[in-house]
């Protein structure tokens, strides 16, 4: 699997708001997006902010929390499933300390159900000498691997990680989703552009508006992915608002380089 | 020499990410979210920033050359003779309290209140509790034109009178905590009207103050990455100085900032593989509050109310209370993310002194080297001593001296009585 | 900027001939006979040196390197702002206070205590009153590894408990004066148990603990030439700092010291037709020792002891008992024979100031510039701002901050509390 | 009148120890000396150390102190003839406060008696207006004026009076006579040549040793004047031990040029 370049892509917790729901979402979403980031709801979303926090309990509530882990695997063979008839990729997100006794099976279902990679947003910062197993883990389910990280991190490491032939690098903007800070997001990005090379540079966390993405995308992002301004906007206004949101945002992307 | 113009980020440079720092997720807001209405921005800008140098702003600049940066490396020929080690042990010091507020902590007030008046804000706020990082902010403030108003631990209020007054002097406003200004405050002091105060507590009423009024930021004096970056001039100045590549380069840690920003240059050039190879780090602690020798590194608390975030780090704790040493700036819980990743690797190498065999060291020293320190760098002395007379060849020993000691008078005056004051080594 | 390598001595550039000390002719002995078993030989030499410039002793020129010098010319553009005047005047600064003891004594400390030990000594002996220069004593003496003796008057050594105490910390015994140990002490004991002491006193006492034993030497303060002349790196600095001729050149007078050490070189060059016509030389000193405005210009007692040779200087006579202002440091009867000869030709203007308009000053400045200035150096802050604010045109003044006032809180915190520590200017 | 060069001139006070002894002891020195100094017996001999004090002190108790002035001048007379029959030149040396009312007849009754000048110590530093009324009744008077300098003295002053072709300048090279501080005499001398030019420079105070007195000469000075080691040998030892002494430095200081 190869991504769009340059993408845009949609970050939604799995079955949010509600199974039922989510699926609608999902259609609703597939005309304007490039790729999927399905995030698997979960108990500590260390790294998310108040939104998509809110989404993962809304989630795990609606699956009912104590036996999540089962109904969530099962429930994203039917996402896939969609996917895959749509034929737009997708890519699973969840956080390692949630799996750390099954990650090899997670990374098998995951292969198994079409995904593009799994993102374990916490892997390099708090299970580094997993790095390497979750590399072959995800090669030998068939997918490549994809890496998270953040706007203090080193250099080396990153140009690392572009030599892994990973997916793409996923470079968290924010220290939090959905959380706007004063960072200078596209200096950040156009060094990390220099170090990872010809990688897939994925940006997101708190990317809201049109042209911030594009801005993105001309600070050398390969990518951009939205979650907590699709979320807000279908929790305010409803799924084709939401959905309006989404192609305008893809729209920028796709016309960043031809500014 | 020159002044540096850009500040190192050792997170370029570290073996492996830095964890970040996160919220706690007890509630449905975000600590992380409300940086902005506390943090001045640029400092936000700088704790998430990717480069390897982080340019000094041209007004921050001329402000470490008008406070007397570059500070002095200073030869300690007099302490070699004291201990008989001259001819084979050699000793240097970096001088940081020959800056005017008598230690590290200007490097940063100066560009974090710098950074507050670009916010547009008229007044910072800040937690002390010896007073140094009080008085280093009130300066600042005074230089940069906004007014301060410094949270001090009222035991720290009541009994350490010289740099309360200093700070007042500077137009700082000094409010003992817990005060009867926040809510925190007030809560504490219903429980106990005669509450000592504690650092914590003080960082939770400042930040408190700060949410509660416009045109206010909240400077921090330590931890934060963003922070300790700034005190890396000190290192970096060293580099040009360093007349050879030491053994030891040793420093005192508090929340870490004087550590990292006396050693991260260095270490920086280790992890590129440019020098430093054979040089330990040796980071010098209190046994009050012995966060890096003895401390768990996991997520905690950067205060004991949880107004600020989560950091990864070594810790005794958000609610440990240390015994009332004199070194009060070595009191705190944690240490800085990248200096506890950095120990976690064993890249540097903790040590834990008790009081009175510090204070013997810093004697030792003022009678050899003419110089008083601070309590605090009194650790990085102690480390300091030890190495040189404990090595058995050649060795070159480096350390910060952070601070002296003018204003803790109170402090030596409390040990010269109990020594007799009878002469040492 | 590199450190001067030679001192400047003006008397070689004077209108007239400097008047020499003088023997008081009331015995049959000689007090300047004395003087070689008083102070150290080297000292003496340059006391009575031709040369226009004098050596300085490369040993000196490393200690000068290791305090720090050169230290810092500032502009103060937040006080110009604060006053309103800027954009027409501009004020400048030098600022001493970034030495380690926090003043200009340790620059006459370092080279007295290397002569006395050139001559064999094992204790330096002096007296002091706020204890500004006990501490650059004490300081020196622990950096070249003599004892150190410090007299002190009693009332400060009961009162100024923050320099004593570092005095300790350094290694020097502190003694109060009067005290048991010389006969001059036992006399005025004898007289009054509770006698508060005096700085004469303590300068008799001083002088008689080095003649009544061997390897002793007594350093002198101020007033001597020799020792004055030891300040003059300030101005030599200065010289090659300042961006443009000041209209003003302002320091405090105590016994000369810092004046001249500031003043001296641009006042040679004026001498000698080279530059600074248009500079006015103000000197600031205390309503409570208003010696240059109000004493008389004849020969008088550098001690009140007659100790130590007359000299012909500008008096409110030996036993001249000034009230107890905080400036302790201006309570000497007497000044600097030279500069005493400069004022007496009106190239030096005097005007004194009293306490509360200085201390009111000091705040502003403090609130403006961020350094709390010794209450000495705040005589000198005072009339800086008073030439500032009372100057139509274009007017550029310089003043010399011959200290910070750190360890002066005491003082400060009498003045916050009497003013409410309400917000000035 | 000329003055030697090099030079060793005496310095004793008039009428010390008592007139008729004071005679004995010019006479015994007149072979060994180039020109005396004859200092006036003072009050207050404000640059004079012990020894010289208590030879004033001496000098005036044995004239009877009350009408000192007049007798000193008339016993001058006397002094003044045996120095002329032997043809030794001579100079006084006087302090000019204790004779400011009366300075003018003074340097007419020393021009009449035949000094060569009237050298007063203090006239610089204490009254320094006076210096050109000073040089004016020298000349009057037929002298030349004479200078005392000390060793923390204006350059210009220096050179300024060598310019006013004066006898000599003579250097205090301590501060007080008698008494030897550390001081490098050596090294002020050296620069005092240098800004008097031609000038005679007479070194003095404090000279005990020959090869001190010849090493002022090697330095620099014109000549040498020695009281207070004279007179201790007097006291102590002496008119012809005194004598000895004078030779002894006389002969150094001839000797100096010739090293
Ligand atoms: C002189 C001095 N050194 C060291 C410290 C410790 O702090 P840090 O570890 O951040 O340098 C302090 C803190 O107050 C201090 O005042
Ligand atoms: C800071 C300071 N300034 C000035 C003075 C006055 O002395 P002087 O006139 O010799 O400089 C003193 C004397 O103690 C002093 O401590």
């Amino acid at each position: 699997m190869g991504l769009e370049e340059p993408g845009f892509s949609a970050y939604i917790p799995l079955a949010y708001p509600s199974p039922t729901r989510f699926l609608e979402v999902l259609e609703a979403l597939v005309p304007c997006t490039d790729f999927f980031e399905i995030g698997l709801p979960s108990q500590k979303p260390k790294y998310d902010g108040p939104t998509i926090r809110k989404a993962h309990i809304g989630a795990l509530e609606a699956l009912g929390e104590a036996e999540a882990g089962g109904r969530l695997l099962s429930f994203l063979e039917t996402a896939a499933r969609i996917l895959r008839n749509s034929s737009v990729p997708y890519v699973l997100m969840t956080y390692y300390s949630d799996h750390r006794q099954r990650v090899t099976s997670l990374l098998e279902a995951a292969g198994n159900l079409g995904a593009g990679c799994v993102l374990f947003p916490d892997l390099l910062f708090d299970h580094y000498d997993h790095m390497q197993d979750y590399i072959e883990g995800s090669r030998e389910a068939g997918m490549k691997p994809c890496f998270f990280a953040s706007s203090r991190f080193p250099h080396r490491l990153l140009a690392e990680l572009s030599r892994r032939d990973p997916l793409f690098i996923y470079m968290g903007l924010q220290p939090t989703t959905g959380v706007e800070l004063p960072i200078g997001v596209a200096r950040n990005l156009a060094l990390a552009r220099k170090l990872v090379g010809e990688a897939y540079l994925l940006a997101g966390f708190a990317v809201k508006r049109p042209q911030d993405a594009q801005g993105l995308v001309r600070a050398g992002a390969s990518g951009v992915v939205v979650g907590t301004a699709l979320l807000e906007r279908l929790e305010k206004e409803g799924p084709s608002e939401m959905r309006e949101l989404a192609c305008r945002l893809r729209k920028a992307v796709k016309e960043a380089s031809m500014a | 020499m020159a002044i540096p113009l850009k500040w190192y980020n050792i997170s370029a440079d570290l073996p492996r990410p830095l964890p970040p720092l996160v919220d706690p997720l007890d509630d449905g807001g975000s600590r992380i979210a409300l940086l902005t209405r506390i943090l001045p921005s640029r400092l936000i800008d700088e704790e998430y920033n990717l480069s390897r140098y982080i340019p000094i702003p041209p007004e921050v600049v001329a402000s470490y050359h008008r406070i007397g940066r570059p500070t002095p490396l200073l030869r300690a020929e007099s302490l070699e003779r004291r201990l008989g080690v001259q001819g084979r042990v050699r000793i240097y010091y970096k001088y940081e309290g020959a800056l005017p507020t008598g230690s590290h902590k200007i490097n940063t007030a100066l560009p974090q209140v710098h950074y507050a008046r670009l916010d547009g804000a008229e007044e910072v706020a800040t937690e002390t509790g010896a007073g140094q990082w009080g008085l280093a902010v009130a300066t600042a403030a005074s230089i940069m034109g906004v007014r301060a108003k410094v949270f001090m631990t009222r035991s720290s209020y009541e009994k350490k009178r010289a740099r309360r007054v200093l700070m007042e002097s500077l137009g700082a406003q000094v409010v003992p905590s817990p005060s009867e200004l926040t809510r925190a405050g007030r809560r504490a002091l219903e429980k106990d009207t005669r509450h000592p105060g504690s650092l914590g507590l003080a960082i939770t009423e400042a930040v408190e103050h700060v949410l509660s009024g416009d045109g206010r930021r909240y400077v921090a004096g330590s931890v934060l990455e963003s922070v300790i970056t700034h005190q890396t001039v000190i290192g970096q100045e060293l580099l040009d100085q360093l007349p050879e590549e030491p053994d030891y380069m040793v420093a005192c840690v508090g929340g870490g900032s004087n550590m990292a920003g006396f050693a991260y240059p260095a270490i920086g050039l280790r992890l590129r593989g440019e020098g430093f190879e054979k040089t330990r780090f040796i980071a010098a602690e209190s046994t009050a509050s012995p966060r890096l020798t003895r401390g768990e590194y996991r997520y905690d608390g950067l205060d004991s109310g949880l107004v600020l975030p989560l950091a990864r780090m070594y810790t005794l704790g958000r609610n440990h209370v240390p015994p009332a040493i004199h070194a009060a700036g070595l009191r705190y819980h944690g240490a800085a993310p990248s200096l506890s990743l950095l120990r976690s690797l064993g890249l540097i190498e903790p040590i834990a002194y008790n009081q009175e065999e510090v204070f013997k060291a810093a004697l030792l020293f003022a009678r050899s080297e003419g110089i008083v320190p601070a309590p605090e760098s009194a650790h990085a002395v102690k480390a300091a001593i030890d190495i040189a007379s404990r090595s058995r060849g050649d060795t070159v020993v480096v350390f910060n001296l952070s601070g002296h000691g003018l204003m803790d008078f109170e402090s030596y005056e409390v040990i010269l009585r109990n020594t007799g004051g009878e002469s040492l080594g």
